[in-house]
């Protein structure tokens, strides 16, 4: 791809995540009134980490990084999204 | 952390040889040392993050509740006013690297622009919570949210100080370090990359 | 130490610090059960419970941090030495002596103060129990602007230097440090729960990052001292009597 | 002739300093028979409300109020010493600098819950023990910094070059033995009476003659640098042959 248009994709791709994230919070709402909802917890986060690991990969540019740099910021996105699921669930439990 | 710091070329080492000999050589943009930075401080949000959800499931009512108070809008407008910033910023590291510095100036300020119009926004959105009544010590649901965005402004507030670096470099023809232009960069990316995962911890997760 | 050991007043300054923060360890933690600290929203009666059960960790503890308060000098004057090392303006090697050194007042000792006069008549009125108690852990956590500006400063050298003294990462470690005195602040609006002042984001994550901080600064000055090449040469006032040693970059005043 | 670079006029403030020292001492009704922690409320409040104390209070410790920092100068003139020595870093008086704030600074905090106390003598008399008790608490406590002066002081002498030493040798002893004195007084809330209450033997006399002798030594022999450092400047300082 060539190298001015991929920022422009990957910003498109980024945003139309966003956008998607108002359909799933209109999705889970009771007629205007919040409703707790895991699934809609799981997506949020999941999304989230797709879009932290784009943001890694291309704008930080890690893409053309060291193998290593590669691997940690993989690593870190897991290791985010194994704290943020378990403290959710774990609070859940334990309420 | 050292490994990464040791891992890449000594700060200040000139990469451009293996850049001219046709080779192109992975490496880590800007100075390998900001990435510790980067890490660190992604871990010390994940620790505020999961104490957030930890509560946040703990006591789900109240939390839902006060969300309804914030507008997913405003959180969406601020998320894309981030990223369009980081694309530019992204231009702008491109545009250095292939010496078009007219064009990187360029793409900083409008980078500048967008990391401006999102401070605008939150103030607003703050502005407008406090009228409504919400405020730092409502309640736990409030507390969490303006620590968290508040905590994320200071580091935007740090990012036009880092922007305002690459600007000089750009500026001055015998400055023009593409390696500092490089970290700060990496920087800006990072204060995108962390308000990604606020918002969908404070806007959307249920 | 050889007595002839060229780097002996560089090692005598680390070893005191690494002494100093194993008494703060000690003393700290086991020893007064200041640290962690106990909660804010705790009664009179509670409050005056805690000083009663306390009452010679209290006394005997903060006695050790007085006696030895003062080695907290040696480790100010090594960071302050590094930045002279660097080719930056001395401005900023006094900066960091002068904040660091006043911090030792509201940061440590009048927290030792408050909870030593508490632990002193056990029996005071509950109510003045808890002011004292108030006071000394609320100075202790609530001290933040010269720990901020410090870390800044000490970052701001770092990173502008050009002899490389210090690594960058660790210059950039400096402004997480400098944050968490930012988030340390709310300690002075709650009474309980996560920003209290030991809360787990206020206490523990703070205290994680301070550790770290702690642990990288010390192995990083370690370094500097190893590196240091003074070589077996005389001493600055042989060669030059007047104002002598302007070639090493601490000694010019 | 050596340019007149004021240290000399520092030097000489410090007699006018020793005079507000020992006024303050002797005006403050608490240090000459010092008061006990075991008096009761209805004592230490009788002590501040008693009208002829209560100006003598005052007095003395707005005295105080200007003394400590008055100490500042000495010590940058001992700071400045240490900078003669033949070090091959500034870490040493770097250190006496990070003290010299320190030690003063604290004497003022006790010296306003002295004041605190003296303001409003007519409060509930629990109120006035506790101002009392920070006041004595803070000023007995306060020898951290003194302790950790000394000992740089003694290791500055003992890293200098030995024939050409800025302090002689007893100097780094006294200052060795002033700190171990000063060592008792940090543990001062042992006991609220015997020789370890803040009346007691150790941490009031011993401390407080430790603290007094240390001033004098040390301005004297300061100031016999400061004039013999005067009167060798007409030779050149390598005139003082070192064996090559």
């Amino acid at each position: 791809m060539n190298a001015k248009v991929r920022p422009l994709v990957i910003w498109l791709i980024l945003s139309a995540i966003t956008l998607g994230y108002l359909a799933l919070d209109s999705s889970a709402d009771d007629h205007g009134a919040y409703r707790a909802s895991s699934v809609v917890t799981t997506i949020a986060i999941g999304l989230a980490l797709v879009k932290v690991r784009l943001i890694f990969r291309e704008f930080m540019q890690v893409r053309n990084a060291p193998a290593l740099l590669c691997r940690i910021t993989d690593l870190w996105v897991l290791l985010i999204g194994a704290a943020l699921l378990g403290s959710y669930f774990i609070g859940l439990a334990a309420r | 952390m050292t490994e990464i710091a040791e891992a890449g070329p000594p700060p200040g080492a000139d990469r451009q040889p293996a850049e001219a000999a046709g080779k192109p050589a992975r490496h880590i943009p800007g100075q390998p040392d900001m990435w510790v930075l980067v890490l660190f401080e992604a871990l010390v949000f994940t620790a505020y993050f999961a104490v957030y959800l930890y509560h946040r499931s703990a006591y789900s009512g109240l939390f839902l509740r006060s969300q309804a108070s914030l507008s997913p809008w405003l959180g969406t407008l601020d998320t894309l006013l981030l990223l369009t910033s980081s694309m530019f910023m992204l231009r702008c590291v491109q545009a250095a690297r292939a010496g078009a510095f007219r064009s990187a100036m360029a793409n900083a300020h409008l980078t500048g622009a967008m990391g401006a119009a999102f401070l605008a926004s939150k103030i607003t959105e703050w502005f407008l919570l406090v009228h409504g009544g919400h405020t730092f010590t409502s309640n736990q649901f409030f507390m969490y949210y303006f620590f968290l965005t508040g905590i994320h402004l200071l580091h935007l507030l740090i990012g036009f100080i880092i922007l305002g670096v690459i600007i000089y470099q750009l500026r001055g023809p015998r400055r023009r370090s593409l390696e500092l232009v490089e970290t700060c960069a990496t920087y800006w990316h990072t204060v995108d990359l962390l308000w990604v995962l606020i918002f969908s911890l404070l806007y959307v997760v249920r | 130490m050889r007595r002839n050991n060229p780097k002996r007043e560089l090692w005598f300054a680390w070893y005191t610090t690494v002494i100093f923060y194993n008494f703060y360890f000690i003393v700290f933690f086991p020893v007064t059960h200041a640290q962690p600290p106990p909660h804010p929203y705790w009664s009179d009666a509670l409050v005056a419970n805690w000083f009663g059960h306390n009452h010679h960790g209290l006394i005997i503890g903060f006695g050790i941090i007085f006696a030895v308060a003062g080695l907290t000098a040696p480790q100010n004057a090594l960071i302050a030495y590094s930045m002279r090392r660097m080719s930056v303006s001395r401005v900023f090697a006094w900066s960091y002596l002068v904040l660091y050194s006043v911090a030792a007042i509201p940061g440590l000792l009048l927290l030792c103060v408050a909870l030593s006069v508490g632990a002193l008549r056990p029996a005071r009125d509950p109510a003045q129990l808890h002011w004292l108690y108030d006071f000394g852990l609320l100075s202790f956590t609530g001290t933040m602007g010269l720990f901020l500006i410090g870390s800044l400063v000490w970052m701001l050298a770092i990173l502008l230097d050009k002899n490389r003294v210090l690594p960058k990462w660790f210059g950039y470690l400096n402004l997480c440090n400098a944050l968490t005195e930012v988030v340390i602040a709310p300690a002075w609006i709650f009474h309980a729960g996560v920003f209290s002042w030991n809360g787990l984001i206020s206490w523990w994550v703070d205290i994680v990052v301070f550790g770290i901080y702690t642990g990288a600064f010390l192995t990083q000055l370690r370094k500097l001292i190893q590196r240091e090449d003074f070589g077996d040469g005389p001493l600055p006032e042989l060669t030059k009597p007047h104002r002598a040693g302007a070639s090493l970059a601490g000694t010019a005043p | 002739m050596k340019r007149a670079d004021g240290e000399k006029i520092l030097f000489w403030t410090l007699p006018v300093t020793a005079v507000i020292w020992v006024s303050a001492f002797f005006l403050f009704p608490g240090f000459t028979h010092p008061m006990s922690p075991s008096m009761t409320a209805a004592q230490v409040a009788a002590f501040y409300r008693d009208p002829g104390n209560l100006s003598r209070i005052r007095a003395s410790m707005i005295l105080f109020n200007w003394f400590a920092p008055a100490l500042i100068p000495l010590l940058m003139l001992i700071v400045a010493q240490v900078r003669r020595m033949a070090h091959r870093t500034p870490i040493l008086s770097y250190c006496l600098v990070a003290c010299s704030a320190g030690g003063p600074a604290i004497f003022l905090v006790a010296d306003l819950f002295w004041l605190l106390a003296a303001f409003q003598p007519a409060r509930d008399p629990q109120l006035t023990v506790m101002f009392n008790d920070l006041a004595w608490m803070t000023f007995t406590t306060a020898v951290p910094f003194l302790i950790a002066q000394s000992l740089f002081i003694a290791l500055a002498i003992y890293l200098d070059r030995p024939d050409r030493l800025v302090f002689r040798r007893w100097v780094a002893l006294f200052n060795i033995v002033v700190a171990v004195a000063l060592v008792p007084a940090a543990f001062t809330g042992l006991a609220l009476s015997g020789p370890m209450a803040w009346n007691g033997l150790l941490p009031f006399w011993v401390k407080n003659i430790a603290i007094a002798a240390w001033i004098v030594v040390m301005s004297v022999v300061i100031g016999q640098n400061l004039y013999q450092r005067a009167d060798g400047q007409a030779q050149p300082a390598a005139a003082e042959a070192v064996p090559a």
